[in-house]
């Protein structure tokens, strides 16, 4: 029995781990992946003063110092189950049952889909698959590929494959339709990528930028060329869709098509480019499957990447003793899930301990933190991520007083 | 103005088959749903049509019956809803059940329904995945299974054809009666359906229906759990499960088997049945645990841990899913089908606990029959919502 | 040029449930998620729908011309993760203490 | 030919890796230590592990973190586990599902 289990060894819950443990909590932090770290493993990212972001030394370095603390790092656990009981929490895993009394979600996103004719096929992975394939296990999952999806997160990975040593050949959009969303629509793919922060890690993004504040998008998509820009000299096309993944046994090129000025296809134009595999870039959207079982309450929050459970700044859900951090309360940076990560640690220990007045300074403090960090963010996933934030919590049912409220009762 | 000769509350099997065979018997039917075709139970149960779980008497009367129905209806119906007569085996896991099981084999045979005794070694050779040291079984050929919530919409599709009005997404508010008594019409939150006749097939619903026109329906909620295991090579061909599930079904009968705590407390007793799709359902559980459909990690893993007893082979076989569902219990384990002499016009066709499916057929067979001043296909006396207050007033 | 059509697409990888199945359902029945699935077994796959739920949901909402809600329809039971009936029945049930 | 990315600009060069045996639908394939059963064939150009069970259709790897178990394969004859997030052990049998 631990006093807090937290579940997913990502910055946020590493971050947690740490600052919790150093309130004198015994903590326990459980991943399914073989390697803690969560999706840092597989960032590499250039800093505007130059310097790399390495995920997979941050990762380490998180870990390092939860171990130092005393915290107990188990990989290649997969909870199933949850259920609440008296004294806290049983968590059934496929290696064992745990028992806390607090618990902290930490399950981070999942990647959303696109359904694209013959994405069924083997070759054909989501980005993310294959940054880990790359960065992570130094595998490249071919030596050629193509990108479905134009958003933030596949134009970082697509230089991280790069520096694989893969030819990319081009970033296309899905051909819309009912399932593509915006993901479809080049007006508004290059609407949400000019409204990206200045500070967005690539020289062109910073340059769609600039350009997002002189010219609406209707007019700047008519002025984009149909060959695309150019970005790490990895040809970007939003004039371009893709129509179906080709290929018998495994995937080997993508038929595309022009997508005319009213955004029909035209037939005429299709061919078929080749690639060793296909990478499906549909974004990210939180991963709350457990936050659902234990009865959570969602709010639909487009800006944060879809359904989060409802929460409050101090990272309290609506269940007495159930905590959550980093990309299950919406789509952010690593450098935010670690400062959430923080509050959480601390919030728990506050809770644990009963002494909300005596920490107080010090969890504000850390939300702060966490409101500096976003603002400051490179990548922002979404516009608009800090008013939807505010909004949310001002309007969360979740408040510190009514918890507590709820302990006495249960005491 | 939206006028029915019947509406029909409640779009579970039960309501559903009551809706196709008014339909298709010349009348005007509203079917009306708080939320979709088959929300509610229908789509949280097994898939079987069983004589074998049911006591000798009345009980299997109907349900072979039913079965034949269902037969019928698989030709009959343009939609598939995936029928198949598979028969099923129970299984003994002591001497001390088999004899139990031999009594009760003996009568059901002595009223003509074809069940046989197997011993061990049969066992084996008709489900060759069950545990070795098990004592015997039962075998029924007659037994079916079928797609539950495939039966509900095949029902209404058919209904459809004879002019059924579906209101699904109508939750009823109240139900209006004439100054003498009877029905008038239906409230909903979106309308009003004036009508004659009313039939509650809410079934865990009922009574809350009931006590819009004033009476007190005695049935309740109880809570059964089913696990899905992946698609998998076939570790059984059709339903088996333990003599024990007779025993956890009725509390009258005086048993007790060497389980673990889990397993008793929560009334869990092995069942499992192949689906269509290549998966297994695993059961079976019952409680009483209000409106809630929550699955429970105890009850799954005495489930479980039931199964392995049973079939051992599912050690390495994966458990994907699970769900929950509440069956309309009633302390006489017999469905009410019948009218209600105090509000004219308004009848039941609930409480089918888990014979619901089983059940659905014939109920909507004789429920036509009453509401037609036909003879019914079955004595239904024993069936007559009267009966609770005969009892109540012996108490 | 023959068009391709989207239709044959898949949309639940596990059960192989393409687009168009889906949106016949949809169009036919004007139902919801839920009854998507329990019509056409899309998301009742291995994965318990985790992959495809959001792609389902925004066709019938669509389709029926409806708001994404706070709420999923199509609810997340346990086991999130496929669990060997040896795990999950095993010893250690009776650790009652 | 192997998919490994022996150098890398900014992470470096995979040095002094430990090379086991492992063997997928028996055949023998050369793994590094601290793979997984993904990365591992996928060093190798294998990309189908498994095959629909209805259908018979081809998978591979899909999400790579556990999410959609496309890549699940059968371990030492008992267990099925997803390639994504199993590690390699010497002379581990590892079987594509049908």
């Amino acid at each position: 029995m631990s006093d807090l289990l937290i579940i997913g060894a990502g910055p946020a819950g590493l971050s947690a781990a740490i600052a919790a443990a150093e309130k004198g909590l015994s903590v326990t932090v459980i991943d399914e992946f073989p390697k803690a770290g969560g999706r840092l493993l597989g960032q590499l990212h250039q800093e505007p003063n130059g310097e790399w972001w390495n995920g997979i030394q941050k990762g380490e370095q998180l870990s390092q110092r939860a171990r130092q603390l005393g915290v107990t790092i188990q990989c290649e656990v997969s909870v199933y189950d949850i259920s609440q009981s008296k004294n806290g929490w049983d968590v059934y895993t496929t290696k064992g049952e745990y028992k806390a009394e607090k618990l902290l979600l930490a399950t981070g996103a999942t990647e959303s889909p696109i359904p694209v004719k013959g994405w069924t096929l083997p070759g054909v992975m989501t980005i993310g698959a294959a940054q880990i394939m790359g960065n992570v296990h130094r595998v490249k999952p071919g030596n050629s590929c193509i990108i479905i999806g134009a958003n933030v997160l596949s134009m970082a990975i697509a230089n991280e494959l790069k520096l694989c040593g893969v030819n990319v050949k081009e970033i296309i959009i899905p051909k819309a339709d009912i399932t593509s969303n915006e993901a479809g629509n080049p007006e508004q793919v290059l609407s949400s990528l000019m409204r990206l922060t200045h500070l967005a890690p690539t020289p062109i993004l910073r340059q769609l930028g600039k350009i997002g504040k002189l010219v609406h998008p209707k007019i700047a998509i008519k002025l984009f060329p149909r060959k695309g820009i150019r970005m790490f000299d990895i040809p970007l096309r939003l004039k371009n869709a893709a129509l179906e993944i080709v290929g018998d046994r495994f995937a080997t090129g993508v038929r595309t098509a022009n997508i005319k000025a009213n955004g029909e296809i035209d037939h005429t134009s299709e061919k078929v480019v080749d690639a060793d595999f296909v990478c499906i870039a549909g974004g990210l959207t939180p991963l709350s499957e457990l936050a659902s079982i234990i009865g959570c309450s969602f709010k639909y929050i487009p800006e944060l990447g879809g359904h989060v459970p409802v929460h409050n700044e101090q990272m309290q859900t609506n269940i007495p003793g159930l905590y959550v951090a980093g990309n299950i309360t919406g789509i952010e940076s690593a450098k935010v899930a670690m400062a959430q990560g923080r509050v959480a640690g601390l919030a728990i220990a506050a809770d644990i301990m009963n002494d909300w007045e005596q920490m107080e300074t010090s969890i504000n403090k850390a939300i702060e933190n966490v409101n500096i960090t976003r603002d400051k963010a490179l990548i922002q996933f979404h516009p608009g991520i800090s008013d939807a934030r505010k909004k949310f919590y001002q309007k969360s049912e979740v408040d510190l007083t009514q918890i507590s409220k709820i302990k006495k009762r249960e005491a | 103005m939206n006028s029915f000769d019947v509406v029909v509350i409640g779009a579970g099997i039960i309501g559903c088959s009551v809706a196709y065979h008014l339909s298709k018997a010349g009348y005007t039917v509203a079917l009306v749903d708080k939320g979709d075709v088959a929300s509610g139970t229908s789509s949280r149960c097994d898939a079987v049509a069983l004589i074998c779980d049911k006591k000798p008497g009345i009980d299997t009367e109907m349900g072979f019956t039913s079965i034949q129905l269902y037969k019928k209806l698989a030709k009959e119906l343009s939609f598939d809803f995936e029928f198949s007569s598979r028969g099923s085996l129970y299984v003994c896991e002591t001497d001390q059940e088999l004899e139990i099981a031999n009594y009760y084999v003996n009568e059901q045979a002595a009223a003509g329904y074809d069940m046989k005794m197997v011993d061990g070694k049969e066992l084996l050779d008709i489900e060759p995945y069950l545990a070795r040291d098990l004592a015997g079984g039962i075998w029924t050929e007659v037994d079916s299974t079928m797609n539950p919530y495939l039966v509900c919409f095949a029902f209404v599709e058919e209904a459809k054809k004879y002019g059924l009005k579906l209101y699904s997404n109508h939750e009823v508010k109240a139900i209006k009666k004439r100054p003498d008594g009877s029905v008038e019409a239906v409230v909903t939150d979106k309308a009003m359906i004036h009508t004659k006749k009313v039939v509650n097939c809410a079934g865990v619903w009922a009574g809350k229906i009931g006590q819009m026109v004033g009476i007190d329906i005695p049935i309740k909620p109880r809570k059964g759990m089913v696990l899905v295991s992946e698609k998998t090579k076939p570790v059984v061909s059709q339903k088996v499960h333990e003599f024990g599930y007779m025993l956890s079904k009725f509390e009258d009968i005086n048993y007790s088997r060497n389980v673990s705590k889990v397993v008793e407390e929560n009334n869990i007793a092995f069942t499992i049945e192949p689906t269509e799709a290549g998966n297994f359902l695993l059961g079976g559980h019952r409680s009483f645990k209000g409106y809630d459909i929550t699955s429970e990690n105890r009850v799954m893993r005495g489930i479980a841990e039931r199964a392995l007893r049973f079939l051992p082979v599912l050690k390495d076989i994966a458990c994907i899913r699970s769900y929950a569902g509440i069956r309309p219990w009633v302390v006489d384990h017999l469905p009410i089908v019948s009218d209600v002499e105090e509000v004219p016009g308004f009848y039941i066709a609930s409480g089918h606990e888990g014979d619901g499916i089983s059940m659905a057929p014939i109920t909507g067979r004789m429920m036509t029959q009453l509401i037609s001043n036909h003879e019914t296909d079955f004595n239904i006396d024993r069936l007559k919502f009267s009966r609770y207050k005969q009892s109540s007033q012996i108490i | 040029m023959a068009v391709i059509s989207d239709d044959d697409k898949i949309i639940c990888r596990c059960e192989e449930v393409s687009l168009g199945t889906i949106k016949d359902i949809v169009h036919h029945f004007h139902c919801s998620s839920r009854e998507v699935k329990l019509r056409t077994r899309a998301g009742m796959g291995y994965c318990g729908g985790r992959i495809c739920r959001t792609i389902i949901e925004k066709v019938v909402q669509d389709i029926n011309n409806e708001k994404v809600s706070n709420e999923s329809q199509l609810s997340y039971r346990p086991p999130i993760r496929p669990v060997t009936f040896g795990q999950l029945g095993g010893s250690g049930n009776d650790d009652e203490s | 030919m192997t998919m490994r990315v022996e150098y890398h600009p900014v992470l470096g060069n995979l040095e002094n890796q430990r090379r086991i045996t492992i063997y997928f639908d028996d055949q023998a394939y050369q793994a590094y230590e601290g793979d997984t059963i993904a990365s591992a064939m996928m060093a190798e150009g294998v990309k189908t592990l498994r095959y629909h069970e209805v259908s018979g259709k081809g998978r591979g790897v899909y999400c790579n973190i556990g999410h959609c178990f496309e890549c699940r394969v059968r371990v030492n004859e008992e267990n099925i586990v997803r390639a994504c997030l199993t590690p390699v052990s010497e002379g581990m049998r590892i079987h594509s599902l049908s």
